[in-house]
């Protein structure tokens, strides 16, 4: 199996999600709060997964502008749940040493008197291994 | 008897109903979905046909498992048969699991015509069942054994 | 009524207001919240993965011993309610995930998604009763506008959660009818606030904001009421936040009564330096 | 002894790539009684028959198994060939080693295996098989309809004129159905009404046809050619020869707050009245939930305003009791509920409507007299959004699995009245795919694009956003831009799926008429018996049967009716004799099996007995062989074994349970 | 015991009925055996006394062939089985002239046997007019006793209740005797492992010599032809070659009298080999009472059979396995 077909089998498992069930309606791109952010919309997740282009998924700066808000994996027609997709390939990327989209260097200067534990433990839990 | 150990082949004997569960089967079979060699279909018109004789004439002559299918409940081509045949099964199979005869070794399952699906995979998980179980040594026929 | 309640990591700090009403309230309404011992934080976020284990188990734990003690869990915090009653599904539901985190716990007997979940909210309405509540206000907000922020955490994926229709939910608008002040219903109230992007993209968060006040302040609300911190911090950020926005907690310490004797010595805590300390030992 | 041959199909490669099927052949010939095997390409072409006739004839077969295809497909075909060879056709057995066995095993070794098992199954069956004559029953020469829509009204209309007598059974005041409620129809756009009227009028007029309206099937006995209907005709509380159809009471009703079901509750009707203007027949009915006189006692003014005297509060609900040979099911659809789907905030704005209830709003017999407009505020819209598919190919539980059909060409006809009308008014439909196959239909959908200048834009909406300002945001896919669209609309109109009837579940199970999963009454066979239902004698007409557009369901209508004139020209149908019997010397007469016997076909008498030299008069089961279906219900229940089913007896099926286990 | 004779005597005299069928003293002091009586003369062996355990109501099946009525003499727990019979068509209730009796609960010989009783020659208090509580049994050995609940018929101890559910008149008076759960042994059953339950089942199994002894006395067995017998099934009239055959014919007989069985306790009474038969019916009686709510058969002569009966929730045969 090539890495490409590897990668997608793997992000497949990690979602327990399958990707042919798309009908391609859009219903989750037209749901996304995040979508102007996104280089890759929502509903191309899918065939990014089908066509094995996983290296062109991990490199979107889509997985780090999804806000986990489920709009999408409720409103999806078809159970295809293209929140846990990108969730899968996020993981793909932080499980990968050094990669973690957060660094313990950079949290001070994004910290204010405000700010919340929860909001900390949650992007950790998201942008990190 | 031979001493080396035989590779263990079980003998699933599969009542279904010709209206839901034998369409059902049909289905599985034009969708090509498979399952193992080991069940057998003995079609019947309707559940509520399938005598506990039967069951347990299966076992008594070698059978490792017997699983029941039927229409859903409330779908039956003859509208109550089935409500009948669950009846009988759930007592039977109680008693069964009364006498000390393991539990998976019958099944009723409901499977509608165009369950193909369903059929293939609960066939899928009793012949998995069956063999998780091994030979059915309590109540087999040592007669009918090689 | 006595249930086991897991407050969460942030309402030790940052959000010890949504905790201090919620238990005076609790007491004013008869309800004990027993505390979970030791409990550790819930992650904040749900992970997705179907192979992930490790970051499930503090929950199992927590759920655990709500079902030793033969209690329901209540949470307080939105993201709190979200995690754990997914754990829980996934305990109940997933066989893998079962065997496996049971595998990691070593516990008496294994956990098997027995516990009940509810938000305090749920306690409210299906325990309580919004009716029962009613009664027992003892000064009624009377002429407040208020508009509920339910977010995401409360309400989606509906099917698991199963807190309210998540399209159009209604129970804080009852909640907040209960308390005797009048809901104010406007269509992003449950649209995301921006969650945890708000860490590294500011603005990304501060439009969605904006988006939720304009409409809510559109509609007529003068107040918004949320039950989660996460929430409460980023619509605060929002530049043009021009109404407040507080827990539905405290509204509710207020209508009961109970809100004067809990102005308490805990407000102020900077939570900034405390947080530095822990990101410094993580 | 049975002398049986065995007959072993390829069918092409389906089975032989699989099965060795000469192997089955040959092993058949090892088996108790088997004088004869043979294997062919396709033994259900007119070769492969006429090889079994030569053996049936040379080798005096007494008994046959084919191992082919499932019996559901092909055992009438081998029992008629065996039938025209002399051979008893249920002296027959079928080996189905096709779909149970070369489809679904890829093993060539463990398949030959499995299919020689299922043939020694059949042998043993056929072993014990007894050469059975069907009975004869009669044909009762009279239909009856369920659902007075155009479905019902059409066939109804085809079985009238083929000279037999149909009773039309609708549920509403009125015949007419959904068509009633549309406006136009595609893709010719010609009113909706005056094309239904006239039929609705011919049926009414039919010396041949007999309607009921306001009337529900209660219960339904008896089987094909022979079935008993109880009808519950509703109280009216109206006399229908009495009233003269002059509409004072109802202008007189001070009750006029129920909701009008023919105008979708979008607006309301006083408690007694017509559906519509054209209803048939044009007699009221008196809501008794929303009349002030059964409410209250007091009022009555109806019947102080009716000249004719037709007013009659006293009317109760009557069973009518009558004898049919066949049925037609036409019992149609209705919209899908929409609180699953408050994304669209159906439920949050009047402005927010589904298409049907636009059907009403540009009718001129509608809530706003033909007028578009808002029913929030009374005011023109200038931008209205069309959503595609809600509800329809959702796969989660929230929705259905299936296309509803006809929302495309509704909504392409929607849009293109709106801007022929109001040219000024902009409309944009979303949708997934624009499905069109039909004639004419395609070029209809681009005449709304090219012509009519109507915006379609390829994406799902997500949400609609109600404003403070009275606007609905749409926040919509556009996948071909790929861009995120926020559209503000006046109006939003939802193409909400359809489904069967509600009902329509509970008049399959009195029919044992079986249903899909979403409760669409199932065909006898999807392509080659799409009209009939399994159970014999009862057909199937327009939606009931699945999604369908108007042409359709009046081709459908006139199919099913076909079909069921078929039935009724016959005048003896031949029974399936594979009923069940009672042994007259184990029968104690003890009443069980007449307890779980759905038919009724079991009753009791005293028989003269002669067992063994004791002559005595006993009680005894006695089934009728035109009512049992044959189920085996009684068979289990039976404790001493006197009750056996023809053709699948107890020691049948042991043979079978036998040769498996061996 | 006087009193029903000389009742006896009456209703032959004046012709009510044609013959009697009560019980006649055996050749032992504790085996009395069903009989009929036609004349006052013939009654002089009647008897009725706590060793009269048989049901004569299966009797009534072959009596109501007959000509003119016969006086049947039923205990409280036999007319269940008569009012099933009368459900099933089997026997004719203008034909019986039923005379309840009383009961103080039956004996059993083998229990005082067990106890190590032998050279039996006489058993005081065993007359159904006695109030002993104690049995006194001369034997060749001397007098030994016995208290009379220790040799009561298991079914005594879970007697469904004194009362006669069919009767044209009633005599003699009766005695609770219930003290214990009827379901607790199969509860106790049910909490075994897989393998206990089959040990358990094997060992009391493997004693059945197939003697019919169970399916003669059953009043719910009255099959003119029982499938056993017949050539229905293919399932005639062979020697057991195996343990598989005895548990086939118990199972299928407790599931063909399922719904229909009283607990009458008939079958386990003349095994002759001891064996607790009635734990099968039981445990079909304890399932039926818990999945399709509680079910008395020959309570009455009109209430649908649990197994010509069904609810559209009923539980799924999967429950089985879900109990645990």
């Amino acid at each position: 199996m090539s890495s490409e077909k590897k990668q997608a089998e793997l992000i497949k498992e990690i979602s327990g999600v399958n990707p042919l069930k798309c009908m391609k309606c859009g219903k989750c791109s037209a749901s996304c709060p995040s979508y102007n952010e996104m280089d890759i919309k929502p509903h191309q997740f899918v065939s990014y997964v089908i066509n094995e282009d996983i290296e062109s998924l991990v490199n979107s700066k889509s997985l780090w502008k999804c806000l986990s808000c489920f709009a999408c994996v409720e409103r999806c027609p078809r159970d295809v749940k293209p929140g846990k997709l990108i969730d899968a390939a996020r993981q793909i990327v932080v499980r990968q040493k050094g990669q973690n989209y957060l660094l313990a260097d950079e949290i001070p200067e994004l910290l204010d008197p405000e700010l919340p534990q929860q909001l900390l433990v949650s992007a950790f839990r998201r942008y990190r291994r | 008897m031979s001493l080396e150990k035989k590779e263990f082949k079980p003998k699933i004997v599969a009542f279904c109903c010709n209206w839901c569960s034998y369409a059902g089967a049909d289905l599985a079979g034009s969708s090509r979905l498979t399952y193992p060699a080991d069940v057998k279909i003995i079609r019947v018109p309707c559940s509520c046909r399938v005598n506990p004789m039967f069951i347990l004439r299966a076992f008594e002559k070698g059978a490792d498992g017997v699983i029941m299918c039927g229409c859903h409940p409330g779908d039956c081509h003859y509208s109550t048969g089935n409500f009948y045949a669950r009846r009988r099964m759930t007592l039977l199979f109680s008693m069964l699991d009364y006498i000390g005869v393991e539990n998976g070794r019958t099944r009723v399952e409901w499977v509608s015509a165009a369950e193909g699906v369903k059929f293939s995979e609960t066939m899928n998980s009793f012949v998995e069942k069956i063999y998780s179980l091994g030979e059915n040594v309590r109540l087999g026929d040592l007669r009918c054994k090689s | 009524m006595k249930y086991s309640y897991y407050p969460g990591c942030t309402l030790r700090t940052k959000a010890i207001d949504l905790d201090v009403y919620a238990r005076a309230s609790a007491a004013a309404l008869g309800i004990e919240l027993e505390e979970i011992s030791d409990w550790q934080c819930c992650g904040g976020v749900y992970p997705l993965g179907t192979d992930e284990i490790a970051t499930k188990l503090s929950c199992v734990r927590a759920l655990n011993e709500a079902k030793e003690k033969e209690q329901t869990l209540v949470t307080m915090c939105s993201a709190c309610h979200h995690v754990m009653k997914r754990v829980n599904d996934d305990m109940r539901n997933v066989e893998d995930i079962r065997t496996r985190a049971n595998n990691y716990m070593e516990l008496k007997e294994p956990y098997a998604g027995e516990t009940e979940v509810l938000h305090f909210l749920e306690v409210l309405r299906d325990k309580v009763g919004f009716d029962e509540l009613k009664k027992k206000v003892v000064k009624p907000l009377t002429g407040k506008k208020i508009g509920a922020y339910y977010g995401c955490l409360l309400l989606r994926p509906s099917k698991l959660l199963a807190f309210d229709n998540p399209e159009n939910p209604r129970i804080i608008e009852d909640f907040i009818r209960a308390i005797g002040a009048e809901p104010v219903v406007y269509p992003y109230r449950n649209e995301c606030c921006g969650g945890y992007i708000s860490l590294k993209e500011k603005e990304l968060s501060k439009n969605m904001c904006e988006k939720i006040m304009e409409s809510a302040r559109g509609f007529g609300a003068e107040t918004l009421t949320t039950a989660c911190p996460l929430c409460l911090y980023n619509l605060n950020k929002s530049a043009k936040a021009s109404l407040p926005v507080v827990y539905f907690t405290e509204l509710l310490a207020e209508a009961l009564g109970v809100l004067e004797g809990c102005r308490n010595e805990n407000a102020g805590v900077s939570g900034a330096e405390e947080i530095k300390e822990e990101v410094q030992k993580s | 002894m049975q002398r049986i041959g065995v007959f072993v199909c390829h069918c092409g490669s389906n089975i032989a790539a699989t099965v060795d099927v000469s192997k089955v052949a040959e092993m058949a010939l090892m088996e108790p009684g088997v004088v004869h095997a043979e294997d062919y390409q396709y033994m259900c072409s007119e070769a492969g028959q006429a090889k079994i006739a030569a053996a049936i004839q040379e080798k005096n077969l007494t008994g046959m198994v084919v191992c082919s295809c499932s019996p559901r497909m092909h055992e009438a075909t081998f029992r008629k060939a065996a039938e025209r060879a002399g051979l008893n056709p249920y002296m027959v057995e079928i080996a189905n080693i096709r779909e149970h066995c070369s489809w679904i095993h890829k093993d060539v070794e463990e398949a030959t295996k499995k299919a020689v098992i299922l043939m020694r199954a059949a042998i043993a069956k056929v072993n014990l098989n007894a050469p059975l004559q069907p009975g004869e029953s009669r044909v009762t020469k009279r239909a009856l309809v369920i659902g007075g829509g155009i479905a019902g009204i059409q066939t109804a209309i085809d079985i009238a004129d083929a000279g037999y007598e149909v009773d039309i059974v609708e549920k509403t005041p009125s015949i007419g159905g959904r068509m009633s409620q549309l406006d136009k129809t595609f893709p010719t756009l010609d009113c909706s009404a005056c094309i239904l009227t006239p039929k609705m009028v011919e049926a009414s007029a039919h010396e041949k046809i007999n309607i009921y309206t306001y009337s529900e099937v209660e219960k339904v006995s008896g089987f094909v050619g022979d079935f008993t209907v109880d009808i519950r005709k509703k109280a009216r509380s109206v006399d229908m020869d009495k009233c003269t159809g002059c509409g004072v009471c109802q202008e007189k009703c001070p009750s006029k707050k129920a909701p009008s079901e023919f105008n979708r509750g979008l607006n309301t009707r006083s408690a007694i009245y017509t559906p519509f203007a054209q209803a048939i027949p044009n007699v009221p009915v008196i809501d008794r939930e929303a009349c002030i006189k059964f409410k209250t006692g007091k009022c009555g003014l109806c019947a102080k305003v009716c000249q004719a005297g037709a007013v009659d509060y006293e009317q109760k609900d009557e069973i009518v009791t009558e004898k049919y040979g066949a049925i037609v099911v036409a019992t149609g659809f209705d919209t899908i509920k929409l609180d699953q789907y408050d994304e669209y905030a159906y439920s949050q704005s009047k402005d927010v409507i589904t298409s049907l209830e636009l059907e009403r709003v540009m009718n001129a017999a509608g809530p706003t007299h033909g007028h578009l407009e808002r029913l929030s505020d009374g005011k023109a819209p200038k931008e209205i959004v069309f959503i595609q598919c809600v509800g329809s190919r959702c796969s989660d539980d929230r929705g259905k699995p299936y296309c509803s059909k006809i929302c495309c060409m509704y909504t392409a006809k929607h849009a293109m009245l709106i801007r022929d009308k109001y040219p000024d008014v902009n409309v944009t439909v979303f949708y997934i795919d624009v499905r069109t196959p039909g004639k004419n239909f395609d070029e209809f959908y681009r005449r709304a694009v090219e012509q009519y200048g109507v915006n379609y834009i390829k994406g799902q909406v997500g949400k609609v956003i109600p404003q403070p300002n009275g606007k609905l945001l749409v926040q919509g896919s556009d996948l071909l831009d790929n861009k995120q669209i926020l559209k503000e609309a006046d109006m939003v109109v939802l193409a909400t799926a359809i489904e069967p009837n509600p009902d329509v579940r509970k008049i399959a199970t009195m029919l044992t008429a079986s249903i899909d999963t979403n409760n669409f009454l199932t065909e006898a066979h999807a392509k080659l018996r799409p009209v009939e239902s399994p159970t014999a004698g009862i057909f199937l007409s327009g939606v009931c049967q699945g999604p369908k557009d108007i042409p359709e369901t009046v081709a459908q209508a006139g199919a099913a009716a076909v079909k069921a004139i078929g039935l009724l020209a016959k005048d003896k149908l031949l029974t399936n004799p594979c009923t069940a019997q009672s042994d007259i010397l184990l029968c104690n007469g003890c009443s069980t099996c007449e307890n779980v016997c759905p038919y009724g076909a079991i009753t009791y008498e005293d028989k003269e007995v002669n067992d063994h030299g004791i002559r005595e008069t006993r009680r005894i089961a006695v089934v009728n062989s035109a009512l049992c279906q044959g189920c085996g219900a009684c068979t289990v229940a039976c404790p001493s074994g006197a009750m056996d089913l023809q053709g699948f007896s107890n020691r049948q099926i042991i043979a079978e349970v036998d040769a498996i286990c061996r | 015991m006087q009193e029903l004779i000389n009742r006896a005597k009456e209703l032959l005299a004046d012709g009510t009925v044609a013959r009697v069928l009560g019980w006649k003293g055996g050749d032992l002091p504790y085996n009395p055996e069903p009989a009929y009586f036609e004349t006052a003369e013939e009654l002089a062996d009647f008897v009725y006394n706590s060793f009269c355990g048989a049901n004569l109501s299966k009797y009534m099946i072959e009596a109501s062939k007959l000509e003119g009525k016969t006086m049947v003499c039923l205990k409280p727990c036999d007319t269940y089985s008569f009012n099933q019979l009368i459900k099933e068509h089997r026997v004719d209730r203008e034909k019986a002239y039923i005379v309840g009796v009383g009961c103080k609960g039956k004996l059993d010989i083998e229990k005082i046997k067990k106890k190590g009783v032998k050279g039996i020659e006489s058993i005081e208090g065993a007359e159904i007019t006695d109030e002993a509580d104690t049995l006194k049994i001369q034997t060749i050995y001397g007098e030994k006793s016995c208290a009379y609940a220790d040799a009561m018929l298991e079914r005594c101890h879970v007697c469904k209740g004194k009362e006669h559910m069919v009767y044209d008149e009633l005599i003699g008076d009766s005695k609770e005797t219930k003290d214990a759960d009827r379901f607790d042994e199969v509860a106790r059953i049910e909490a075994m492992s897989p393998e206990e339950k089959f040990a358990f089942f094997q060992k009391e199994l493997s004693k059945c010599i197939r003697c019919n002894a169970c399916r003669n006395a059953c009043p719910a067995c009255s099959c003119r032809k029982c499938v056993f017998d017949s050539t229905k099934f293919d399932s005639s009239q062979k020697a057991n070659v195996d343990s598989f055959e005895e548990k086939m014919f118990h199972i299928i007989r407790a599931f063909h009298v399922a719904g229909r069985c009283t607990d009458c306790g008939e079958c386990s009474r003349v095994c002759p080999q001891g064996i607790p038969l009635h734990l099968f019916n039981r445990k079909f009686i304890k399932d039926i009472d818990g999945l399709y709510g509680e079910y008395q058969a020959g309570a009455d002569t009109t209430s649908k059979a649990p197994l010509t009966n069904y609810t559209f929730e009923d539980a799924e045969p999967s429950i089985v396995g879900k109990r645990g």
